[in-house]
């Protein structure tokens, strides 16, 4: 199939897209259910997925499809379920009182995707995407990632937000160098699947001599 | 040959690790392994000096000398370790009573550590060290929190999270490095090869450049434990089994210090070393700043050897600031002096704290009369570490300053010294409180003191930091030399 | 008679001189008080009386003692002797310059005052104690004050060997008296007296042992040691107001030696040691004894006087350029 | 030439030999080990001393090339005339405080760990031997800390005392601060020599720009002011000194402080050029007053060794006044005058260490056999132990300068030295130089009046406490190297032109004079200085004069009656048979002089109060503000981590 996916007509497509992104994240900065969250991680995931796809095409890049797998199988699947399990073992299903309430989180994220915005006018640091739009949603997303760890509490809710950070870099990834060379995607997806897997663990530990995912209780150790 | 000896001995001896009926069966097996693998290190340094650069695997490893000089102390100290742990560990585990597997999962965690932190300084490319780092921050993390207190749990989540954040940001710096390369006409294959990033590095984008290295300063410098990332870093020290802490700051900062400097030698390539020496400058002197007043208040010993760490971490990170090549010199010489001294620091500490059932330094007193060999050489490592001669730390400690006079950065170096006064004073306040002063206690003799590996595993590195304080060995100064000339671009001879 | 007989001629003679005229002074002094207060007073020859006496009379000295103390009369005697060599009664030895100038004099002093207060704590009795701590006290502000009011008179004369000093005093090209000198006199003439331990300072005639400062640290001595002691503190006595007199009166300094010279200096020499124990027994009747810290004010005046003569002389000397 | 090397190459040798040997033996048994570091010590100090002799009378010098390879760091001894005096009045004190030691170290035994004593006390010598000729600024550093390191060791070595805790951190913490400071100064002056040589250092000023030079002689002066002890940088003496065992103290004292006063002289006058005459008049300000405070600090102690401390920090004082008026003269030019001031300072420096060395041990006789510091608690040792007595007596005679000991020949030449200044054209020298010679004369009289409170306090009178009972006579090494230094004293005393004559060479190495013409030192051998207000003094008559007049003394009574006889009988107190509750306490003795100064009397803990203390409170306040930062919870630190990461976004775009 010779390429149809020209520039011009991807480029409205994957906009739309980049806003589901911004969207989702936002949304999980919003949102105080765990389960919701893992559902906004999921569907960010897959519209990632999807991005992939068509930019891979639209570059007509050999190794799209095999990118495109892992991440359905690392993003889509493995960590939701993961988390899911795990939420479902400490029965901790509800963020209580988060450090910084949802609306400011939610007003902080949109000041921060100004921010990101404006600086990639100013200094033009979109210039090194194909699709700018989607190189400040990434850059967004990732310190949107950074405020969700930030305002709360649950040692999940922090880990769904270093996976939201790791979104936003796979994005980044996408749509600056499309598909890095192999060892490195192997490697990296490795690590997400064992390090959903040990945090896991290490919440579960955290529940047995806590008896609470409350990281807040974790403040012992200072000075 | 020796590469795949290098990466096969840890490997091996984790799996025997995993054998041993009763505790007493661990010692041999580590401490013979860890002594293969400080064969294998010597024969291929030899190799390195000769050679100069090795790169084997198509170009998937790359030693040069300054890998090897990480190697060396890697191989040094998880020397030491091992001749430590053979005795700390089975007393401690007696202390929590622990089960004949937890020593298993230690040992075999131990040395999948080493294995990893070899594999990092060895791998040419800088996407297989960060996948490395993280590795390593997942197996510490379970090192960490090897006694399953509330408080080593708290402090092993604490090094996941932030870690982990801080690695995030590396990889962006990677992907914004490897863009770079690739728009500058570089092959995508070759392009996250370090050695051929370098050689195309004078064509890359200058603001891209700096804006991944801001990124990979951050993000490693979060697993270094540079201030302000430095937070997680007491609480991990002081938690880990003291082996750990040992193998962490002596080890483990270097081997993240390198992935930066390695990256350093990249940018300073293509954007010339002004920016990349004032920021490393802003970020030593912040640290080595903010180490002054939690070692000042510091009530727990493991905790002030940390920020004693954070310190020292400070002053090598300044020392490349300085950017000469005598600074460098001393920062790279003080990168080894730093593993071993702090090293013997945590062991004899480690010691004080298991005969007195605390960490606590108030109620440690007059350890040099209730425990002689450790007290002693506790009191002599803490004036090793604090820079005063004759030993090495003094050395490279003054070189930097020399360095920094010289390069006319007046403040910085007045405030070098400033700083370094102000916690020479506080950590011997805090030494000589625990060592000397009359004791309750009664006395106990030199035999159940310390065991005889303990001793040498104390004695070794007093050893080796008092030699370099007078006689630096050719090989190591040409190592040292070499790494200066990879760093800076020419040597100090 | 070749020079170096002559000195030696001129040292014995000088010690012998000493030796000899320190009594009588002491007691002219006393005399001249007893009659200036309406008594007989003494007889003149009663210093050597009291002498023969101490040297006759059994020696008991406190059994807590050792050597130092039965030592200390000798050391304190010899020492006080010593000194007397560098100050010329009425006629001037050349060779003396090789002994030491005023700083040898003041230390040779504070030897013999060392060794006096030591054996003083040594018998182990409070009035002793006391007094050689007051003693102690005394010579602390003595010591500087009276080495400034010397240099100051060694810088007038660009030595410091007392008898140059005197005679450069004769013939000073400056405008003879200056106001320095003058000053630098005064002070060391308040210092003198308490160097030699008198009213207003201390009083020798006392027999209240609080009181007692320098009678109060022989009070252990008897017989022979205190025989000396007495005599090394007349001769210390004699010393100084030679010393002094000297000074005021720089005249009559021979150094060729006929009969008639030496007959006119020894008589002009008797005269100014008349003069200036006068003084000093009019002093004591009219002034009384002040308190032990009220000393300090005094002695402190003292030096300040002199280190305005000092900055005098450096004003003067100014214009008198030197190297 | 070639001896020399040989000698001193020997000497090092047999310094570390002895170390090791004694560590090893002393591990064994302790009498074996103190033994051998003895013997070692006093053969390796013999070989020193004739090689520096050597050097000091043919003025030649010689370099020696150590074991040592580190980047910038040339390793070579150097001996010149000048560093051959220090290792001259090193090796000299050394041997007799080693004899000093065998029997001290066998009382005290109990006490320490004698196998690390013995040990360090080797490597302690030898430290200071190579300090004082290493020919380069990082060698010297290195010697210099680790000097500190050991002394530091020998401090704490009864390290079950909280004492010696607190004074070796004082004494450390002090040391260093000066040490940064020397640090400072090599390092700019290496900036401008371009290597840390000390030839390259020669006429480094000429490099500088203007009044660099004044900078780096204050560096200078607080750097070797620490260690030498000038107020108020002299907090850690008083501590240390009595923490320390009392041959580690005669050895501080005596010789460890001296260092600093070789290292002062060496930057100022070989690499510093004092251009200003301000330079010395501000010092000998310092000095003149360091003197007085001391003497009046010890004229208060209670406590033995504290109170030698303090008259060590007053001799301090007394030493620089001549390196002062060095100053001063050579600034004006007149390098003559100055080579005799600095043979002067370095004479009284001898003195000191003699005297002071002697002292010490002999309070270490007497607390070692009494096993009390605080000598009101102590009297009428004199008849337990007649030898020490007599020693230190004479000690005591030549500290306070009395004729015809040591200490006066130097005094009398500090005072000649001082009037010289009145040549000079400035009326504010002149003015300063005369004022502070009667100061001076005060100092020693307050000196006596405190030595009399001390002596008097251990030896004379009735024993104040039972602790004298048990005491007696210390063992002969003791005596023996206590007969040593007073003997010292008193032939120094008598022949002062002879050591002079040795000194001269270093003085004129220092000034690079050809010669200090020590005809300005001697009048056919009577001492006497030219071209100042003139003034003679020959010891050797003044012996002979007191002597035959004590003789005159002791004749004269017997000629008038010859059997009189002498009987001994109780103290009279009012007809109450003695007690020693009548006596005058040494507290008592003093107090007079104390109410006279109570004006210029700063209390003793001031410089800590008011200097030390509030740094140290600021710090600490601040650091607890600080501390908060690290509060312990996650959210917090990713918080930082995230302004780190906007921050430098933000550096980068700029």
């Amino acid at each position: 199939m010779n390429n149809f996916l020209t520039q011009e007509f991807t480029t409205p497509i994957i906009s739309y897209f980049t806003v589901v992104l911004l969207l989702m994240s936002i949304l999980i900065t919003g949102s105080n259910r765990l389960k919701s969250i893992v559902k906004f991680y999921l569907l960010q995931s897959s519209c990632l997925v999807i991005i992939t796809l068509i930019i891979g095409f639209s570059i007509n890049n050999p190794e799209t499809l095999r990118i495109a797998i892992i991440t359905l199988l690392g993003k889509c699947i493995v960590i939701p379920l993961a988390l899911n399990f795990v939420i479902d073992k400490s029965q901790a299903n509800k963020e209580v009182v988060p450090i910084i309430s949802p609306s400011t989180t939610v007003l902080i994220a949109s000041a921060l995707i100004a921010f990101v915005y404006g600086l990639s006018m100013t200094q033009n640091f979109g210039r090194i995407a194909y699709y700018p739009g989607l190189f400040n949603a990434a850059i967004s997303i990732i310190l949107i990632g950074l405020l969700i760890m930030i305002s709360r509490k649950k040692a999940l809710t922090q880990i769904i937000g270093l996976y939201v950070m790791e979104n936003g870099i796979f994005a980044l990834t996408l749509d600056t160098v499309f598909g890095m060379p192999f060892v490195v995607e192997m490697g990296i997806s490795l690590d997400l699947f064992i390090g959903v897997l040990i945090m896991g663990v290490w919440t579960l530990r955290i529940k047995q001599s806590f008896d609470s995912i409350d990281v807040s209780k974790l403040s012992k150790l200072k000075g | 040959m020796e590469i795949i000896l290098l990466i096969l001995i840890p490997f091996i001896t984790a799996i025997l690790c995993l054998l041993p009926k009763n505790e007493k069966q661990f010692a041999p097996i580590q401490i013979s392994g860890s002594l293969c693998l400080l064969l294998v290190v010597i024969k291929l340094l030899n190799n390195v000096i000769k050679l100069g650069v090795i790169k084997s695997f198509n170009n998937l490893v790359y030693i040069d000398a300054f890998s090897g000089l990480l190697i060396l102390i890697i191989g040094t100290v998880s020397l030491l370790v091992s001749l430590y742990s053979a005795d700390y560990m089975i007393k401690s585990n007696e202390e929590y009573s622990f089960p004949l597997w937890k020593l298993k999962k230690f040992y075999f965690l131990l040395n999948i550590f080493v294995l990893t932190m070899l594999t990092v300084v060895i791998s040419n490319n800088i996407g297989l060290v960060w996948v490395g780092i993280e590795v390593i921050t997942l197996i510490s993390a379970f090192l960490v929190g090897y006694y399953n207190k509330s408080t080593s749990i708290e402090a092993a989540w604490k090094y996941i999270i932030l870690c982990s954040v801080g690695i995030a940001f590396a990889m962006i710096g990677i992907i914004l490095c490897f863009y770079a390369a690739i728009h500058s006409g570089g092959v995508e294959s070759l392009s996250l090869n370090w050695d051929y990033l370098l050689s195309i590095s004078k064509k890359f984008n200058p603001n891209i450049i700096k804006l991944a290295f801001a990124f990979i300063l951050i993000g490693y410098g979060t697993k270094v434990g540079l201030a302000p990332m430095h937070s997680w870093l007491p609480d991990a020290y002081s938690e880990a089994p003291t082996p750990v802490s040992a193998l962490l700051s002596g080890v483990l900062l270097k081997c993240s210090l390198y992935s930066i400097i390695r990256f350093t030698i990249i940018a300073n390539e293509s954007i010339g070393a002004a920016f990349t020496n004032n920021m490393l400058l802003f970020f030593g002197m912040f640290s080595i700043a903010l180490s002054v007043p939690f070692i000042m208040t510091q009530n727990q010993i493991k905790r002030l050897l940390a920020y004693s760490s954070l310190e020292h971490i400070g002053i090598i990170v300044t020392g490349l600031g300085i950017g000469s090549p005598l600074s460098i010199f001393g920062a790279v010489f003080h990168m080894f002096n730093h593993a071993i001294t702090k090293t013997l620091m945590f062991f004899t500490a480690g010691n004080l704290s298991l005969k007195f059932q605390t960490k606590d330094i108030s109620k440690i007193k007059s350890a040099i009369n209730i425990m002689p060999f450790s007290g002693t050489i506790f009191l002599i490592g803490a004036l090793a570490l604090m820079g005063s001669p004759p030993f090495s730390v003094f050395l490279s400690e003054f070189y930097i300053i020399r360095a920094g006079i010289l390069e006319k950065h007046w403040v910085i170096s007045s405030l070098f010294i400033l700083f370094s006064l102000i916690i020479f004073g506080a950590i011997m306040y805090q030494t000589m409180n625990m060592t000397i002063g009359n004791s309750t206690e009664e006395k106990n003799n030199l035999r159940e003191e310390v065991s005889k590996l303990g001793v040498l595993a104390l004695v070794i590195p007093l050893f080796i930091i008092t030699l370099l304080s007078v006689w630096i060995p050719a090989p190591l100064f040409k190592l040292l030399n070499r790494s200066v000339e990879i760093i800076h671009g020419k040597g100090i001879l | 008679m070749n020079i170096e007989t002559k000195n030696i001629i001129l040292i014995l003679s000088q010690i012998i001189g000493l030796l000899l005229l320190s009594p009588m002074v002491n007691s002219v002094i006393k005399k001249m008080k007893g009659l200036l207060q309406g008594r007989k007073g003494i007889p003149l020859f009663q210093g050597y009386y009291d002498l023969t006496k101490y040297f006759h009379k059994e020696t008991v000295i406190s059994d807590q003692t050792s050597w130092i103390f039965s030592t200390t009369p000798l050391i304190v005697f010899s020492s006080t002797l010593t000194a007397g060599l560098f100050v010329p009664m009425f006629f001037e030895i050349e060779s003396i310059g090789m002994f030491g100038g005023v700083i040898l004099f003041v230390y040779l002093l504070s030897l013999g005052r060392f060794f006096m207060s030591l054996a003083a704590m040594e018998p182990g009795s409070g009035f002793c104690g006391m007094a050689s701590s007051r003693e102690m006290m005394l010579s602390v502000l003595i010591e500087p004050v009276m080495l400034l009011s010397l240099i100051v008179l060694c810088l007038l004369s660009n030595s410091t060997q007392i008898p140059t000093i005197i005679t450069s005093l004769v013939k000073h090209d400056l405008t003879f008296p200056s106001i320095s000198y003058v000053l630098a006199i005064f002070a060391l003439f308040i210092i003198s007296i308490a160097e030699i331990g008198r009213i207003p300072f201390d009083n020798q005639e006392t027999h209240y042992e609080l009181t007692m400062i320098h009678e109060g640290m022989l009070l252990e001595y008897s017989g022979k040691l205190l025989g000396l002691m007495v005599w090394a503190n007349w001769l210390k006595q004699l010393i100084i107001i030679s010393l002094i007199c000297n000074l005021i009166f720089p005249w009559g300094i021979i150094n060729k030696f006929t009969l008639i010279s030496i007959s006119t200096g020894l008589a002009f020499y008797i005269l100014k040691i008349l003069i200036i124990s006068i003084i000093i027994t009019l002093g004591e009747t009219v002034i009384a004894k002040v308190r032990l810290f009220r000393v300090k004010d005094i002695l402190v005046t003292s030096f300040a006087i002199s280190v305005l003569a000092l900055i005098l002389v450096i004003q003067e000397l100014g214009r008198v350029s030197m190297p | 030439m070639e001896n020399n090397i040989l000698l001193l190459e020997f000497s090092i040798l047999f310094f570390i030999i002895g170390a090791l040997f004694s560590l090893v033996l002393g591990l064994y048994s302790n009498k074996l080990g103190i033994y051998t570091s003895s013997i070692f010590a006093i053969i390796a100090a013999l070989f020193s001393l004739l090689s520096s002799v050597n050097v000091l009378l043919h003025k030649n010098s010689f370099k020696i090339e150590l074991p040592i390879n580190i980047p910038l760091l040339t390793p070579i001894l150097s001996v010149d005339p000048f560093s051959a005096f220090f290792i001259f009045l090193i090796s000299l004190i050394s041997i007799s405080v080693s004899i000093f030691s065998i029997g001290y170290l066998k009382s005290e035994s109990t006490k320490t760990s004698i196998p690390l004593l013995v040990f360090l006390y080797n490597l302690f010598l030898l430290s200071m031997i190579l300090l004082v000729s290493a020919n380069d600024a990082l060698l010297f550093l290195i010697f210099w800390e680790s000097m500190t390191l050991i002394s530091y060791g020998l401090i704490i070595s009864n390290t079950s005392s909280d004492e010696s805790r607190s004074a070796g951190f004082i004494y450390l913490l002090m040391t260093h601060i000066g040490s940064a400071f020397l640090l400072f100064l090599f390092l700019i002056m290496a900036n401008y020599s371009g290597s840390f040589s000390f030839e390259s250092f020669h006429g480094v000023y000429k490099k500088m720009p203007d009044n660099l030079n004044l900078l780096l002689f204050i560096f200078a002066l607080i750097g070797f002011g620490t260690k030498a002890g000038l107020i108020p940088l002299h907090i850690w003496l008083p501590e240390a000194h009595p923490a320390a065992p009392s041959h580690i103290s005669a050895l501080m004292s005596g010789v460890m402080i001296k260092t600093a006063i070789y290292g002062l002289l060496r930057v100022t006058f070989e690499f510093l050029n004092p251009n200003s005459y301000w330079w010395g008049v501000c010092l000998l300000l310092v000095a003149v007053s360091t003197a007085l405070v001391g003497i009046i600090y010890a004229s208060q102690e209670n406590d033995i060794k504290r109170l030698l401390a303090y008259s060590s920090i007053e001799n301090i004082g007394i030493i620089f006044i001549p390196i002062s008026t060095g100053i001063i003269f050579y600034s004006l030019r007149l390098y003559d005058l100055a080579a005799i001031s600095l043979v002067i300072s370095l004479f009284h420096t001898l003195n000191h260490s003699i005297f002071k060395s002697l002292l010490f041990m002999a309070s270490g006789s007497v607390i070692s056999t009494t096993h009390t510091r605080s000598f009101s608690k102590l009297g009428g040792l004199i008849k337990k132990m007649p030898k020490t007595s007599l020693f230190f007596l004479i000690g005591v005679l030549a500290i306070c300068a009395f004729p015809p000991l040591n200490g006066f020949a130097s005094e009398w030449l500090i005072f000649q030295n001082l009037l010289a200044l009145f040549n000079t054209s400035s009326n504010v020298i002149k003015t300063i130089g005369i004022i502070s010679a009667s100061l001076l004369g005060l100092t020693g009289a307050i000196c006596i009046a405190t030595f009399i409170k001390l002596f008097s306090g251990i030896f004379m009178a009735m024993p104040r406490t039972h602790l004298v009972e048990y005491a007696q006579e210390s063992s002969k090494s003791m005596i023996f190297s206590l007969f040593i230094s007073s003997s010292l004293c008193l032939l120094i005393g008598l022949f002062p032109l002879f050591t002079i004559s040795l000194i001269c060479p270093a003085a004129s190495t220092l000034i690079n004079l050809s010669q200090v013409n020590s005809a300005a030192f001697s009048n056919n051998q009577i001492l006497h200085i030219n071209n100042t207000v003139s003034g003679h003094y020959s010891p050797t008559l003044i012996l002979l004069l007191l002597l035959s007049f004590s003789f005159l003394g002791f004749i004269i009574p017997k000629l008038v009656n010859n059997k009189t006889t002498t009987r001994k009988d109780e103290t009279w107190s009012c007809g109450i048979s003695p007690k020693a509750e009548f006596e005058y306490t040494p507290t008592g003795f003093i107090q007079p002089i104390e109410v006279i100064f109570s004006g210029l009397h700063i209390p003793k803990d001031f410089y800590y109060k008011w200097i030390y203390l509030p740094i140290y409170d600021v710090l600490n306040k601040f650091s607890y503000k600080v501390k908060t930062v690290q509060s312990g919870v996650v959210q917090v630190y990713l918080t930082y981590i995230f302004i780190a990461l906007v921050i430098s976004i933000i550096w980068v775009s700029l």
